[in-house]
């Protein structure tokens, strides 16, 4: 298991940086982070906007998650294939995805039932991605079925290179057996595999408060009946999430085992806009992380007044733009069903209603 | 008048005071929420559960072992597939076990499309639910019958599931609950919990009264003599409707039957309409390839072929993968009115 | 000649050796025991899982996104009711996820009837299987079908499913398979495993060929003029033999079809059919409520009412909670040779 | 958490017995496990001949965890409803029925397919119990599904009384998820269940080992997170079992929380009929006990032949009976199938074929 502080020593001591305990994230990485935090928080208000206008209907997303999000996106191994990290999500990771490139109009082209979507062509909610490119698996609704998809990519992994799968699901979620069935299969003897699973603990599900219903306090104590290691880490300190998620990618990828994380993080924006998206008091992991920034003088008000706006002139265009482009059509209903196939004699390319 | 949300709200409570009822629970079924639908706030004995559909089919089974009577919620019946051995168990134990226990669970889903729910929350659970022998599956079209039906469910001793139709929940009937107050808003002032903090809140129920809608009758909300529609759910109204305007404007007048009960359905009242007519449409919301319409429409075939005056019809939900979340894609993969319509008209101008 | 089980043993080792295939695995599929039927015996990429079906239907799923192609197995189709959501989104999530990944998955595991399996080994799984929209589902009914649709399933880019009829796994075919040896006592030496010690044994086996049953196509296995039977899995031959029987003794001469596909079904082959003799008998085993052949009947009452000359007909299993394991449930519960003949017997006395 | 060695001192001392360590079992007590535990594998013997002889088909069943199943059978709070135990058991419980009092020819008429049948009228296969006169809930084929039922009788018995349900499996079935609801659900903060939560560890499923597939070796582990305590105990050892269903016991009932237990058991006569039935050399929990029976003259060689043809005798006797028994008819096809319904127009009474 990775000790906390197994960074290496020239990173803690050379250059000048926000602190954690003995952790220090060096102030380059801080802005890089900090301002996809601001624009993930931008892409998401502006989502929840939309919910609220007409233009989109549905909003839920990852207000709050943005610390850990933004430090879980920078660190993964990019790329198509199983030689880099496979990405099982859950609906809350825009700031994952935006670290690790995405442009916030392809969300907001979801958002938007666009048939430009090119992570479901309109038919999906919001945050729901899918890209092959990156190895991010799609997204579904059901809760935690990514559990039991994750020891596959992660099977395929351990035969090629150093790829890891990552899979992110909420607490409540933990309760479905899918959980465990990823803890049991990553954990086989002589077939371990590199999975870090990762829990976003916000205390709720919806309405149910987790500590109404887990008697655990933290789900990576499940983990240990399996040999599965763990650390539990502040989701609103991007330091802290930085280095927990750089120590559980160092154990998975060298090792080939799995790793379990638990980020404690905060729900600002209610459950989805079904309960109305308001604007919660919990703390705020972007305006800490400012505070900080302020106290060292790595940023002015000023500066950090020009990244909001400019993140939120960046997903106004962005709207603007889409609400241009075109939407999915009639006959586009069956488009995707099926791969074309040599071997179907109905079906040699797409879906075209019954046979 | 009551919505069918607190026409449901009010048959747990009846549930709970008269007839027994020891658990309401589910996903954010007790408080503060009561449902994500609002179903279930107020109830005494209601509680939420963790976020495990089979430990909550499962528990229900238990709590019915033992001598409760449990009705449990999958919150979006999208989230009961995998749940389908727990409720074939529920549905064989008794005919597996000699009969030795009862098991007189409900279980109550929202189902079906109409709120732009997207892939998973848009599924139909009917043509599931049909294939589970030792169920009874109900589904009503208005509240009252939503508060009869209920009640039924509660009653059986045997499992009986209640599908909601989503697109539904929150609309008004056309006549009062037994005991239900006349005024809409004293109704809502006295049994809907109030936005913001609910940590006092206290419901002030109104003495609604038993009112049975027995399992396997139908009803038929229009009669007519040229041909018979039979729907249940989400587009029964739209049936109703389209029934109506086609006979204004040729004077072709049908049977619209609301099924109310899957299984058992009332089959005795939709031969006897098939054999008045001659002329059959069903509808219904479900997937078309293995779909509960086309079961209904093999007996009709089997026990009425030489009744039949011309090709019947069945209008469905589209073979694809989900209903996406762009409204033109729930428009063309569900039957919408103009579709029923056109259907209906259709089958008027096919010649004897 | 092979048994449909050592066929599909042949299949998979062709598919692990010439077809990509990554993974073969599941609950007791690897080394010692090859599965529960012996289909998995001796092949190099077979593993055994843990006890958990969802697991494994979610590795086969991570295996496809991560570009192996496994076929995995549910030991009884019984046993594949608590992962309906799973196969959902295996067939939805190209179509969800804007066509950027495939899913070349393959799900093979027994259905029906026919081993005294009692409740849990004797359902049936192909009324549930068609409904999940973006799979396709197979079933064939001899050895060679099962390998050339084995073949195509693990080619095919979609998840596809493999049901395999439990009463047939051990009955021999008719025809070889491309490559297999004439002699049937060399083919068990060769690819069976031994009873006992089986720690140092290897198969030795023959060099099979490619042979492509392609998907949505059936076969016509008996032609005839004056009635189309349309089966597939266990009740296939019993549909033949009643048909040769009846031919026989009265003369009527019925065309057969076997589907072997499920969906997508040969439509094409059907209603030609149909067309040209019209009558109709549907056969298959699963339960009468909500069954794949009331589809096929209603396709047909919708594009050919008008060309059936009498009443069309269709039997299936009976909606009872479960098949007891007594001989006297399940020859009472499911078609059987005389039920077929009877029922055939009937179309053909009908008047026109 | 109970202690090994709670047991009143009084037990251990004022009466001969079997020791192991320094527990002690009254010689009247192991007379009477023995028996039953005899009777047990008479009775699975016998069903075994059936299997083979065409008096009957499949047979499955508990040769191997008779030591264990007896002592449970015994200390059951037997009765109907919820102030009694209830019992969710899997495919092996044959000797926890005898010790309960089931006479062997009610699980000879399952095997035999009877219409007589009490527990499923010719319908399931062998050792799918069902009496609701004892709260044994019907015994399903689906491996792990009673788990999740398992807390369902234990919240009704919460309210009423001091019954404890009992839930039973084996090890590889551990890898279900309902296996983890019923921890979950067991354990919920304020709502914990007096769930007696127990795997028969026979090292098996089917043909895939325990060790290959879990890497925990014991399922207690897992209980661990949920703050459920537990105990391993030897399978083979009537003493050791006593005591451990005894303390599981008395911790349940007085604490009303779960408690987990792991019986380390054989499987003596391989998985069921289709791998054979054959006999495996594993240890022998009745050759065991008897050793140790007859070094402190409890028993003579002769009594032990004696009570094994007895056993044997009352076995073939009630083939012999149930062979004259009717079958079911084809009448029969549709009955149970649903409990009479004064609000059911169409099935008023039981299933009488489509409406
Ligand atoms: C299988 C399933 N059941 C129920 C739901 C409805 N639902 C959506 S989100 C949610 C709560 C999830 O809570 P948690 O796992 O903690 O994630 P969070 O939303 O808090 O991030 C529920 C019950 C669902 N989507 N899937
Ligand atoms: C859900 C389910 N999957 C598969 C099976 C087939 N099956 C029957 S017993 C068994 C092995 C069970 O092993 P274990 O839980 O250790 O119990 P044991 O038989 O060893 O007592 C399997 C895979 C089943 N009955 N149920
Ligand atoms: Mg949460
Ligand atoms: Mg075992």
């Amino acid at each position: 298991m990775p000790k906390k502080n197994s960074m290496p020593v020239k990173d803690r001591a050379v250059k000048a940086g926000i602190a954690t305990g003995e952790e220090v994230l060096p102030v380059e990485r801080c802005l890089q982070i900090h301002r996809i935090m601001v624009l993930a928080r931008a892409l998401e208000e502006r989502m929840i906007k939309m919910s609220k206008s007409g233009e989109g209907f549905f909003w839920i997303g990852g207000p709050g998650e943005e610390a850990f999000n933004t430090c879980l996106g920078f660190q993964v191994k990019k790329g198509e294939g199983p030689k880099f990290d496979y990405l099982h999500f859950h609906y809350r990771n825009s700031a994952t995805m935006l670290a690790m490139g995405m442009e916030p109009i392809d969300a907001i082209r979801q958002m938007a039932m666009a048939w430009t979507d090119s992570f479901s062509r309109g038919r999906n909610f919001p945050s729901h991605f899918s890209r092959k490119a990156w190895n991010v698996v799609p997204v579904s609704s059901v809760i935690e079925v990514q559990f039991a998809m994750a020891p596959g990519t992660a099977i395929m992994q351990k035969r090629h290179g150093d790829g890891v799968t990552i899979v992110v699901g909420g607490d409540a979620g933990a309760a479905q057996g899918d959980f465990t069935s990823c803890l049991l299969w990553s954990s086989r003897p002589g077939n371990e595999l590199p999975v870090i699973i990762i829990t976003m603990n916000n205390g709720w599900g919806i309405s149910t408060s987790h500590c109404s219903q887990h008697s655990c306090e933290h789900t990576i104590e499940r983990g240990k009946a399996f040999g599965i290691p763990g650390e539990v880490v502040d989701g609103n300190d991007p330091v802290a999430c930085w280095y927990a998620v750089e120590r559980a990618f160092r154990y998975s990828r060298s090792t080939r085992r799995p790793f379990m994380l638990e980020a404690m993080v905060a729900r600002l924006n209610g459950h989805s806009s079904s309960s109305g998206a308001l604007r919660s008091d919990e703390p705020d992991c972007i305006a800490m992380f400012e505070d900080r920034l302020l106290a060292v003088d790595v940023l002015t008000q000023s500066k950090i007044d020009q990244i909001h706006s400019q993140a939120h002139a960046e997903c106004d265009d962005a709207v603007a733009q889409v609400m241009r482009e075109p939407r999915p059509g009639f006959g586009d209903i069956d488009k995707f069903t099926y791969s074309p196939s040599e071997v179907d004699a109905v079906y040699p390319g797409d879906y075209t209603g019954l046979p | 008048m009551a919505t069918m949300v607190q026409a449901v709200r009010l048959a747990l409570h009846y549930g709970e005071t008269h007839l027994g009822v020891t658990d309401i629970f589910g996903e954010d079924v007790g408080p503060p929420l009561g449902g994500v639908f609002t179903a279930t706030q107020g109830l005494r004995t209601a509680w939420n559960s963790p976020l495990d559909e089979r430990g909550i089919v499962g528990a229900a089974m238990g709590i019915a072992y033992a001598g409760g009577r449990p009705v449990c919620e999958i919150q979006f019946c999208d989230y009961g597939f995998n749940i389908i051995d727990l409720l074939k168990v529920a549905g064989n134990q008794r005919w597996a076990g000699a009969g030795e226990f009862d098991l007189p669970m409900v279980l109550m889903t929202p189902s079906g499309s109409g709120i732009r729910g997207s892939l998973y929350h848009s599924h139909s659970f009917e043509s599931w639910a049909s294939r589970l022998a030792g169920w009874k599956i109900v589904m009503p079209s208005t509240p009252l019958d939503a508060y009869g039906l209920m009640l039924s469910a509660i009653i059986d001793p045997n499992p009986v599931m209640v599908l909601l139709p989503k697109a539904l929940l929150r609309v008004k009937g056309d006549n009062l609950i037994p005991g239900e107050p006349d005024d809409e808003g004293e109704l809502k002032r006295r049994i809907d919990a109030p936005v913001g903090d609910r940590a006092h809140w206290q419901p002030n129920w109104p003495a609604v009264e038993k009112y049975i809608v027995p399992l396997g009758v139908g009803m038929l909300v229009r009669e007519g003599t040229d041909a018979t529609i039979i729907s249940y759910g989400r587009t029964l109204p739209l049936c109703a409707q389209a029934a109506d305007q086609v006979r204004e404007s040729t004077g072709f007048s049908c049977d619209v039957i609301d099924l109310r009960s899957i299984f058992p359905y009332d089959w005795k009242m939709i031969a006897a309409s098939v054999k008045k007519t001659g002329r059959v449409l069903i509808v219904n919301e479900d997937t078309e390839v293995t779909n509960f319409g086309e079961h209904i429409l093999r007996r009709i075939v089997e026990e009425h072929f030489y009744d039949l005056l011309v090709r019947p019809r069945v209008l469905m939900g589209r073979h694809v993968p989900g209903i996406g979340l762009n409204p033109v894609y729930e428009q063309n993969t569900v039957p919408q009115l103009p579709g029923i319509k056109a259907a209906l008209e259709a089958l008027a101008k096919d010649a004897v």
